[in-house]
């Protein structure tokens, strides 16, 4: 076969190109020979048809995702926004933290352990890409229905990889989400997202500047597998039918991981690079021509200098293989004797394959021909952009008017234990021990608040107990029934998770799950939900760092359900101060704080009871969100609340049952006399304990400082109910009915272990 | 009873860290000489009944449908009677 | 709870203190947990001191901890790869001399597999990493590193790992209970089908022992699991190596 | 350049929870008629030069030092031809 160079493509303009079976579109084909002003060369058109896929280019929704940048709250906590590898926010005392959420759903149906193993591989990768030493990871999961078989295959093997991965880096996970929905049957979702901590002033930033500088690539030699993988597969709607498209799954190997990280880290100590970046979809397509693209000048490579697994590889492959654990850096050129140095202390193989040049070509040079010379912009960042179409999908307001507030309530006291019972044992309120066991929550000694908290908070710094802390939080069936306030109550939730446990919630990353843009139903949902984050992300304050797109989950016709995923970040200066969601000591008083309203569409109770979707979801106030996180960051600091738990999906009860468990005790309730300040609710019991009305937490308040803590909730105007004590070993609601701790227990925790143990 | 062996290997395309990790390794032990190393999982299955072409094609689908994931590996299955251990 | 002293009453003096006691935290690539390990022997008041695999060279410590981790990924088995790097050299030696090592999980794991322990460790009953708060039953105060507890005295401290399942043949096990060997075993539950319930051993001498759980990240009240009962490890150590100057 | 094997089983009186899993496994999936299954490691060494008795002995000294754990594991060494992959 001879070699495609330049050369050849100029005088061979005519010849015929694979740019269709690459997922290139007609016209994208057009722009490309428009903008080399000739017909690409299969080099070119490999780097140009994986950056411009959905997966890297954003095309779909780049549009929408503008918002984030435009409606920015004022907010001095941010260092580096979006566009980077990931966002930066100043979390004070000279520290500095990086987040992101990323997806890995697809290659994680295909073969579960490897999928999602990489998935924590890759999101790791940014975070060290931005110069700091990742810290914790969290992995929102979203799978089939509980008891379908190939959720028996999926889910463990996810948890296995994602375990596997992160343990044997040496992260501890701090937090997630399990959800269990039919919708995901094909399309399970695997985030995961990691936590960085640096110093202000080791932040690094992708670009390739300085003329001579050289191009150093290291980590794992380059295979054949994933060629096109990620980004192929993420870009387009999944069938699994045909074995032809089914693209070779990564197998991911931590151990190289964890040398790269240490690696890294030694090599940022002795500040020996000018510039960064991770090798992630697309491979050496991307960080070449997006290290080229973000710098002053070009770039030149000599790609068959780039170590292989596999010597029969075509340049094309090379650019376009996916294989793991790999980086690239830009290093000065007498810095790069020591910069190899350290890379073999480690042993991580390291090469020089190119320099920066003072030109404004991308050039790749295969055996001293020339295989790619391209404006690397037009690469990296001005793929095409759609428009896509969207509308209201016609079924929306059919579903809306299906209120779940006419379903049959339990109609005796019996029944209404019963449903607790049930609800409180269901897959989705169910405890996940038996997945978070599985993975490492102590490594590195500073976890302070994990699993089953309501968000991970880990100390930054010993000395003076600074740490931060991450929530995620998603609910696609809210999100279903209003993708607007959907996308809104996941920010809303993580928010209040995140000052529930004492911490001020800083900035957001997110994790945008959704069908195929190709269709105007779900377009039309992407679009609802992106305003909806924005403009909640406005009303508190937290500004978007970063984050990821997933679309194209969908099997045939079938989208999931609008999934956006939200992770909170937030501050805490004094970790002692934290707020766990233990009731521990007998005595202590309950409080509800917030207003409950008659809300149940898209709640876990309609869910378990009456498998139903439909109605609202609880409305949203984020004003009201905003004083709830004050008053809880303030107790908490002020030692008024042993405890805290924010109130979402199951309701109050669901919340109460998992302090008391937590904690080993038991509490006593009290059905109030009303439910919320407006009066539109009175107090039954049912509403009581399964409303699912957003902005509200239950806190246990020592007796000494009731006083100051109702005035102070009082003085702020935020309704503080008196529900109960902490007391026993039982949850007993007054009048209604008791269980007991160990019946509790036994339906909390055994349902998981029974489904996949 | 008779002794079926699958050997699930991955894919030679696929990247296997754990072989790498003994290849890498054999030098520093004094072991010279071995230009790769790949590592795969071996299943010895005891079968009850007669290991004919039936139960052959049994056992075949169950490695290709269970003990191997094809996305990333390969497998053979063989009719064995030596036995590990055996030797020694 | 258990009665140990506070890094307040530290021994000898802190860090900079003449005379310190120094123990070394070997560093294999895929070493997890030396930072915690060097942090719980700071807090105990020692002095820890980092090794690393390549070298031969102990740089003198009167102690030497392996910590826990993937080292090589636990490629092959776990230790199995570690066992064979330079500084294993001199820790095989130096532990035949009587010097007190540690080895926390990975580190038992490569104990076992250099020979220093007997039996091996498999992979976990249940096929699953499990990461649990483990109560512990101490079953002997005559190795370096217990002396600070009591015999029969119930511990907490984290576990987590997936080849824990420790195994030797009725022999060897017979011989480790009759020697009064073994040195922890697991309570309430069994967390990896380990052989008579065993967490931890000890060679003939009790200068080497072997546990699975993580006593390093149970030494502050505020994180991990918020006990400190795994402190007792590190000033055991101390105290027998302040004694013996 | 010649293929050398070697397979590596946990020794029959260790318990072996990965092959029982797989055993347990079968019957949910359909598959009858399995009595058995240990689960074990295959690794496919690439040897430089003559697979001769000298090679042998050092491919077999490094099975037992190495690839396997003599207190838990047996080992087989085989010189090989066919390759997992070569039949699907
Ligand atoms: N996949 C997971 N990985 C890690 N932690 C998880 C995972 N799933 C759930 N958790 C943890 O379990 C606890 C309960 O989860 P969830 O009910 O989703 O919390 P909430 O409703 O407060 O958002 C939280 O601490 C959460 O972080
Ligand atoms: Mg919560």
């Amino acid at each position: 076969m001879t070699l495609d160079t330049v050369k050849h493509a100029t005088e061979t303009p005519e010849a015929a190109q694979p740019w269709k079976e690459l997922g290139l579109k007609e016209d994208e084909y057009a722009r490309i020979r428009e903008i080399l002003g000739r017909r690409p060369t299969g080099a070119e058109l490999a780097m140009y048809s994986v950056m411009w896929s959905e997966h890297c280019s954003y095309k779909s929704s780049k549009v929408h995702l503008k918002q984030f940048g435009e409606k920015v709250p004022e907010n001095d906590a941010m260092l580096v926004g979006i566009g980077e590898n990931a966002g930066v926010v100043d979390v004070g005392q000279g520290y500095a933290v990086t987040f992101k959420v990323e997806s890995h759903n697809h290659p994680s149906y295909i073969e579960p352990y490897q999928g999602a193993a990489t998935g924590v591989g890759g999101i790791v990768r940014d975070i060290l890409a931005m110069g700091a030493r990742p810290v914790a990871v969290v992995d929102p999961l979203r799978f089939g229905a509980a008891d379908h078989p190939d959720t028996k295959r999926v889910l463990p093997g996810v948890v296995a990889g994602i375990g596997g991965y992160g343990n044997c880096l040496g992260l501890p996970n701090i937090g997630g989400e399990v959800v269990f929905d039919p919708c995901y049957q094909g399309n399970p979702l695997v985030n995961a997202g990691c936590i960085g901590v640096m110093k202000h002033e080791d932040i690094h930033l992708a670009k390739a500047s300085g003329p001579g500088n050289k191009v150093i690539l290291y980590g794992a030699r380059t295979g054949g597998d994933g060629i096109g993988g990620v980004s192929v597969l993420a870009s387009e709607t999944f069938d699994s039918t045909g074995p032809s498209r089914r693209p070779a799954v990564q197998v991911g190997d931590p151990f190289q991981e964890k040398l790269l990280i240490e690696c890294t880290l030694e090599i940022f100590r002795e500040n020996l690079v000018a510039g960064i970046q991770d090798l992630g979809g697309a491979g050496l397509s991307c960080a070449t021509s997006e290290l080229a693209s973000a710098g002053s000048g070009g770039m030149r490579v000599e790609l068959d200098t780039v170590p292989l697994r596999d010597s029969s590889l075509s340049p094309e492959e090379i650019l376009m293989s996916e294989s793991q654990e790999r980086m690239c850096a830009i290093v000065e050129p007498d810095k790069v004797g020591r910069f190899l140095e350290i890379c073999e202390k480690w042993d991580v193989i390291a090469t020089v394959i190119g320099e920066v040049t003072d030109g404004e070509r991308l050039e790749i040079f295969w055996h001293g021909e020339q295989i790619v010379d391209v404006p690397p912009r037009t690469v990296a960042h001005e793929g095409p952009v759609y428009h896509r179409p969207y509308e209201r999908p016609s079924w929306q307001d059919a579903l809306q008017a299906d209120d779940a507030g006419a379903l049959p309530r339990p109609a005796t006291a019996e029944a209404l234990r019963d449903q607790v019972l049930q609800v409180v044992a269901s897959p989705n309120q169910a405890s996940k021990a038996w997945i978070t066991d599985q993975y490492d929550r102590f490594v590195q000694g500073n976890t302070v608040l994990a699993q089953p908290e309501d968000a991970g908070m880990v100390r930054v710094d010993e000395e003076t107990n600074l740490g931060v802390a991450m929530a995620t939080d998603g609910n696609g069936r809210y999100a279903k029934l209003d993708p607007y306030a959907g996308a809104q109550l996941a920010l809303a939730e993580s928010y209040r998770n995140v000052a529930a446990s004492g911490a001020k919630p800083l900035a957001i990353s997110n994790c945008l799950n959704f069908g195929s843009p190709e269709d105007p139903a779900v377009m039309w949902q992407f679009a609802e939900a992106t305003r909806g984050l924005a403009d909640g992300c406005l009303a508190l304050g937290t500004p978007v760092t970063g984050g990821n797109v997933s679309l194209y989950n969908q099997t045939g016709e079938t989208a999931i359900h609008p999934t956006p995923v939200v992770a909170v970040l937030g501050v805490i200066d004094d970790v002692t101060r934290r707020t766990p969601i233990a009731f521990t000591e007998e005595g202590q008083l309950l409080y509800l704080l917030g207003d409950t309203r008659e809300e149940f569409g898209g709640s876990a109770w309609a869910q378990v009871v009456h498998d139903h979707l439909g109605g609202l979801p609880p409305k949203v106030d984020l004003e009201r969100e905003r004083l709830l996180a004050e008053i809880l960051i303030s107790a908490s600091r002020d030692g008024m609340i042993d405890a805290a738990h924010d109130l979402s999906d199951g309701g109050l009860i669901q919340a109460v049952v998992e302090s008391c468990l937590r904690g080993g005790t038991g509490a006593r309730l009290v059905v109030p006399e009303a439910l919320a300040t407006d009066g539109s609710a009175t107090g039954d019991a049912f509403t009581f304990l399964f409303s699912e009305s957003a902005g509200r937490a239950v806190v246990a308040v020592p007796r000494s400082e009731e006083l100051r803590f109702t005035d102070m909730c009082a003085a702020r105007g935020l309704p503080a109910t008196r529900i109960g004590v902490v007391d026993g070993d039982a949850v007993e609601v007054q009048g209604q009915f008791s269980l007991g701790l160990d019946e509790l227990r036994a339906a909390h925790t055994e349902t998981i272990p029974a489904l996949f143990g | 009873m008779a002794r079926v062996v699958v050997d699930v290997m991955l894919k030679p395309e696929i990247l296997d860290p754990q072989g790498q990790a003994v290849q890498r390794a054999l030098p520093r032990l004094g072991f010279q000489g071995i230009s790769d190393v790949r590592q795969g999982k071996r299943f010895e299955l005891e079968v009850d009944g007669p290991v004919d072409d039936a139960a052959l094609a049994r056992i075949h689908e169950m490695a290709e449908t269970f003990l191997a994931n094809t996305v990333i590996e390969d497998f053979v299955v063989k009719v064995e009677d030596s036995t590990v251990g055996a030797q020694k | 709870m258990t009665a140990l002293p506070s890094p307040a009453t530290t021994l000898d003096g802190g860090p900079s203190g003449r005379g310190n006691i120094r123990i070394g935290v070997v560093t294999f690539p895929g070493t997890l947990d030396d930072r915690d390990t060097q942090r719980a022997v700071r807090l105990a008041g020692a002095e820890p001191v980092e090794l690393w695999h390549r070298d031969k060279d102990l740089k003198q410590v009167d102690a030497v901890v392996l910590p826990g981790g993937f080292s090589y990924g636990d490629y092959l088995r776990a230790g199995a790869i570690s066992r064979f790097s330079p500084v294993m050299e001199s820790v095989i030696d130096q532990a035949g001399a009587g010097m007190p090592v540690l080895g926390i999980c990975n580190g038992f794991q490569l104990l076992t597999e250099a020979h220093l322990l007997p039996g091996a460790m498999l992979r976990n009953n249940h096929l699953h990493f499990i990461c649990r708060d483990q109560k512990l039953r101490v079953e002997t105060d005559r190795t370096a590193w217990t002396a600070d507890y009591a015999v029969g005295q119930e511990i907490s401290i984290p576990l987590k790992n997936i080849d824990g399942r420790y195994v030797a043949d009725e022999r060897t096990l017979d011989m480790l209970e009759a020697e009064g060997r073994v040195v922890f075993r697991y309570l309430d539950m069994n967390p990896n089908g380990s052989l008579r319930d065993i967490a931890g051993i000890t060679n003939e001498a009790g200068n080497v022992v072997g546990l699975m759980p993580h006593p390093e990240h149970a030494v502050e009240p505020l994180v991990g699991t918020g006990r400190t009962d795994g402190l007792g490890f590190f000033t055991s150590i101390l105290k027998k190596l302040v004694d013996a100057r």
